[in-house]
């Protein structure tokens, strides 16, 4: 039977259909010797030999930081405006099936009551194509997480590399429009996937006993989170590569006369994070933002959202300037 | 498009100086519609814009049976509430609310109630003091304990001679030893202490309090050594928040978004969280 | 001051916008005399008294470029002359470091100058402040500054 | 040299001279180094010594880490280099020299990025300060573990960081400018230059102020060079290239350039380099009525 594939040599073609209809075309990209997901314009730009991209792709769908409202202010009189948000029709390509699996718990909070459109329209106008890996690093820990380079969660195309083409398997309903829309660029052949590779699972965790431990309230003030945390630096590095991280911050800036509110990203890892005005801060000590930050990865963000609070991308492993890895912390609490 | 960050403008009808540093707005919203539709329930709160320097969170002081304006108190203490606090009467500023759950006061029919405020915990208590009062035939005793550091900073001071007058509330008033005047003629002493002093009965009684986190923790614990359940202690929990709505993530304790399945808690419910205040 | 809007190159009447930050003890006394002496100098600076030279933090200075100024101008007593004793010694000290960093930067060494001006010397600040509007005035807005607003809305 | 660390580690922790050994170790793998707190003498097998030994830990000492401090006084592994930031936080007051014990690492270059380590230390994985050490006996300790280092770094400092710095002084001011922006404009404001960087030592630091907000913390060009300026600016006359801040980058941001430049600048109008002497004051905090200058009008 003849599978829908796609040439990689046809690639500027499917860039150049996508951005004809005024979309947007992300991809990993090399830049400052680096793998970055970035808006690109034809197919040399796009690299093919990479595990991850350094940034995830959030940030097309949530940006570092945007404007929600602008105003001016007269001397008695506040002109409010909201702003329209900035949603291209977007094609991220590229992602690894990892970090799409982040999508479903984002869109879960982002539209929890109240909805978010900021998040919403740009999710809407926004086609993910993932590619299985076929590399991967001593980082990437995605089967430890239930996860693989085989899943096609939150992937609304999924690609596999097979030579000179990409196996093409649209998963979702969006993903099949997409294949439609730009039907002339795909092919169909009968091509073999190369094999793709499978992290090794970490053999002394067992993310139910985590989750579990994490749920008995006793292990708050348990020793064990200085003695694991202690290098932390409180940096927000690994928030910020996170895929599914996404606290945010809003702030006005401007001058006396106008200015804008805008809402950008922000770090549970910082000591400012929580602090009140009265200087009680709840999460005083660095091992208590860190607890946080994994309490929201394998307790609270997966059982409210029911989406995937850490999806085993390994970024936040790699940018550690202590290498403090968060695997380490799982295995701690598989025991 | 529906923007959930967008305040709507409000006009500030009134200002009263309730304390060094503290005061309250009366705000009533520009656009008239939402002037009349506008409700919300007493525990609730808003995030107050002043524009060109950010959004800040408090209750809303005022009881939701006091229609066509809301109250707030803040005080000034950081880069919101301080531009806020230059603002004058008839100035505009931003409101996004109201968020949060409430206090269920339709539940406490035919109860007594015990209000325990310390300082600026006393503004959330109001909204609900209040709203106790407009209704008062449906309540039984009603007994305010309210404390400060000093006289001066004891807030509300014409409505604590109002209620002190009304002679159908109990008012206790107290300041932290050394925080008295010559002519102080209320106790002194910490809340907690005097809260046991005045032992009000916890049978058939509900109580709200609210102030500094380690206050809250001793009166909860003066409450429950007086007889009172879990179930029926109430407060307040003012974490920092910048959403108001669930996203932002900052003002959860452990799994607990208190923006949005608070502000109001019980003090079982509270017990049964994550240590992490 | 806007530093928000303003990305548009001028037409015709361009009028540049310059800070000054002025110790209080020399440069502004310097300038109030030329005042009280009616001289008279291009009306384009913006002046903000400061105690002391050594008060002058370098983030007056970016947070100056970021609002909307055209140029910076940073002035104080003679060394020597300062009325803390010693205080425009550690400003010459921490303008050396910040000039070089700014340089090394790419900011337009012409839109940011340094002075001595005594108390007495009120025509050395007229002719100051006339040469430096002159020289900006020639330069155009600061562009490159303003212009960091579009190239965040390039990158979306 | 690891054997020697681990018993003098052993014998200070034993004898109660010092609480805590702060030093390296190996992560899960082996593949990469991590710091370690040894507070138990039966753990000091944990403490590794190689050249992916590369994270300063000096910054472990300064008064942002209290539950570091809690444990007690400290002995921390240091490379010369590192010696060098130790020296700078006791010159600024800080703690005092007898405060810590300094188990000095005699060193012959470490990694520049520790994924770039294949087994061997070749010169071209090493950063561009290995290349220039002068400490590589480290200069400031209590214990010194290593045999001696005959390496004399070369007369004129050599390395891509001097080329670039020099390249970047070649160009016109627009094209400095057009390079900053866009290396600038990449930063993402987590601030891993500043936490993991032992001079920014600040409680709070001046982005956190908001009273007025002088720095915009939003990641956007204007906020970024003002964040990032303000950086160098703070480290003039107290940065010893170590080389974290760059390390540490998320997003490959050159900060080394403008340290180096700065580090150049203090050199030749101050005639200082950080980091050698705990009784000399850094130049930013003293001054002198001859300083020259040829820009103030």
């Amino acid at each position: 039977m003849a599978d829908k594939i796609l040439k990689k040599a046809d690639l500027g073609k499917l860039i150049e259909s996508v951005t004809g209809k005024g979309g947007r075309f992300v991809a990993p990209t090399t830049d400052s010797r680096q793998i970055v997901f970035k808006k690109v314009k034809s197919a040399e730009e796009i690299a093919t030999d990479y595990i991850l991209a350094r940034n995830s792709f959030k940030e097309f769908l949530f940006p570092q930081t945007e404007v929600v409202a602008e105003f001016t202010l007269g001397k008695d009189t506040v002109d409010m405006r909201g702003v329209e948000v900035h949603a291209p029709q977007t094609v991220i390509f590229g992602a690894r099936p990892c970090e799409a699996a982040s999508l479903k718990g984002m869109h879960a909070l982002f539209t929890w009551d109240f909805i978010d459109e900021f998040y919403t329209k740009r999710e809407d106008n926004t086609v993910v194509v993932t590619v299985g890996c076929t590399k991967a690093d001593d980082a990437c820990f995605c089967t430890t997480v239930n996860l693989s380079p085989a899943s096609t969660e939150g992937a609304d195309v999924y690609l596999r590399e097979a030579g000179e083409s990409y196996t093409v398997e649209a998963i979702t309903d969006k993903g099949k429009k997409f294949v439609e829309a730009h039907a002339a660029v795909f092919g169909s052949g009968s091509v073999k996937a190369d094999p793709l590779v499978m992290p090794e699972k970490i053999a002394n965790i067992d993310l139910a006993k985590v989750s579990e431990r994490l749920k008995d309230k006793t292990h708050y003030d348990d020793k064990v989170w200085p003695k694991l945390t202690r290098k932390c630096i409180g940096c927000g590095a690994c928030t910020f590569v996170c895929p599914t991280c996404r606290c945010f911050d809003i702030v006005d800036e401007g001058t006396a006369f106008e200015g804008e509110r805008r809402k950008n990203w922000d770090s549970c890892q910082y000591d400012t994070f929580t602090l009140h005005a009265s200087g009680h801060n709840p999460r005083e000590h660095q091992h208590q933002r860190w607890r946080n930050r994994f309490m929201c990865k394998f307790n609270f963000f997966p059982e409210k959202f029911s989406g995937k609070g850490c999806v085993g991308c390994g970024r936040c492993v790699r940018v550690c300037p202590v290498r403090l890895d968060i695997t380490e912390v799982m295995e701690e609490f598989s025991k | 498009m529906n923007n959930i960050y967008l305040p709507n403008l409000v006009t500030i009808e009134d200002i009263y100086e309730e304390a060094p540093d503290v005061r309250s707005f009366r705000l009533v919203f520009k656009d008239p519609k939402l002037r009349d539709t506008f409700e919300f329930k007493t525990g609730q709160f808003g995030l107050y814009s002043a524009f060109g320097l950010g959004e800040s969170t408090f209750c809303i002081a005022s009881s939701p049976t006091r229609k066509g304006y809301i109250q707030c108190t803040f005080r000034k203490s950081g880069r919101v509430t301080g531009g806020l606090a230059q603002l004058s009467i008839g100035d505009t500023m931003g409101f996004r609310g109201p968020y949060g759950n409430h206090f269920p006061v339709d539940e406490w029919k035919g109860k007594n109630i015990v209000f325990v405020a310390g300082g600026i915990g006393l503004p959330p208590v109001r909204s609900v003091i209040w709203n106790v009062l407009d209704r008062r035939e449906d309540f039984g005793h009603i007994t305010i304990v309210y404390g400060a550091k000093t006289v001066a900073d004891l807030v509300y001071k014409e409505e604590l001679k109002h209620w002190e007058a009304r002679g159908d509330v109990t008012l206790v008033q107290t300041v932290d030893p050394g925080g008295q005047t010559a002519d102080w003629k209320g106790k002194v002493g910490f809340v907690p202490t005097v809260l046991k002093e005045a032992a009000p009965k916890a049978e058939n009684t509900v109580a709200v309090t609210c102030g500094p986190p380690i206050m809250i923790k001793f009166v909860l614990n003066a409450l429950l050594e007086l007889g009172f359940e879990e179930e029926s202690v109430y407060t307040t929990l003012e974490n920092r928040m910048k959403c108001g709505v669930g996203k932002c993530g900052r003002c959860n304790v452990g799994d607990i978004y208190v923006c949005k399945e608070g502000p109001v808690y019980t003090a079982a419910e509270i017990k049964r969280m994550y240590n992490d205040f | 001051m806007s530093g928000h809007t303003e990305h548009s190159a001028p037409t015709g009447g361009y009028e540049p916008k310059i800070m000054a930050f002025v110790c209080n003890w020399c440069t502004y006394a310097g300038a109030d005399l030329a005042g009280t002496s009616r001289m008279e100098y291009r009306p384009n600076v913006r002046i903000i008294k400061l105690p002391c030279t050594g008060r002058i933090d370098p983030l007056f200075i970016i947070k100056a470029f970021e609002n909307g100024a055209d140029g910076v101008l940073v002035s104080g007593c003679h060394p020597g002359d300062c009325h803390y004793t010693t205080g425009n010694y550690h400003a010459r000290r921490r303008w050396i470091g910040f000039k070089h960093l700014m340089e090394f930067a790419g900011i337009d060494m012409r839109r940011l100058h340094f002075s001595w001006v005594s108390a007495s010397e009120a025509i050395k600040w007229v002719d100051l402040i006339n040469k430096v509007t002159d020289e900006i005035k020639a330069l155009g807005p600061f562009m490159e500054y303003k212009g960091l607003k579009a190239t965040e809305a390039e990158q979306g | 040299m690891e054997k020697t660390l681990r018993l003098k580690a052993k014998e200070l922790l034993e004898s109660g001279e010092v609480k805590v050994v702060i030093g390296y170790g190996w992560n899960r793998s082996k593949t990469r180094t991590t710091p370690v707190f040894i507070t138990d003498p039966a753990d000091v097998d944990t403490l590794v010594w190689n050249p992916l030994c590369v994270n300063n830990l000096s910054l472990y000492l300064t008064r942002k880490y209290k539950e570091i401090k809690a444990l007690g006084r400290p002995a921390i592994v240091a490379k010369g280099c590192d010696i060098r930031n130790i020296v700078v936080l006791i010159t600024e007051g800080q703690f005092k020299r007898e405060d810590v014990f300094i188990i000095g690492m005699t060193c012959n270059g470490t990694v520049y990025k520790q994924d770039l380590w294949k087994g061997e230390l070749t010169p071209n994985i090493m950063p561009t300060k290995c290349h220039n050490c002068d400490v590589r006996n480290p200069h400031v300790t209590d214990f010194v573990v290593g045999e001696k280092s005959t390496f004399t770094p070369p007369e004129v400092p050599t390395g891509m960081v001097y080329d670039k710095v020099k390249d970047l002084d070649s160009k016109s001011q627009s094209e400095r400018w057009a390079f900053w922006v866009k290396e600038f404009s990449r930063c993402v404001k987590c601030y891993a230059c500043r936490q993991v960087c032992p001079l920014c030592y600040c409680e709070r630091c001046i982005t956190e102020k908001n009273m007025p907000q002088w720095i915009e913390t939003s990641a956007h060009p204007r906020g970024n060079l003002s964040w990032n300026l303000t950086r160098a600016m703070h480290l003039v006359g107290r940065c010893t290239f170590c080389g974290e801040c760059e390390r540490s980058c998320p997003v490959n941001i050159p900060l080394n350039l403008i340290n180096q430049k700065m580090i150049g600048v203090v050199k030749e109008a101050f005639d200082f380099k950080s980091g050698y002497d705990e009784k000399t004051h850094p130049p930013m905090i003293v001054f002198s009525p001859d300083d020259k200058e040829n820009f103030i009008k």
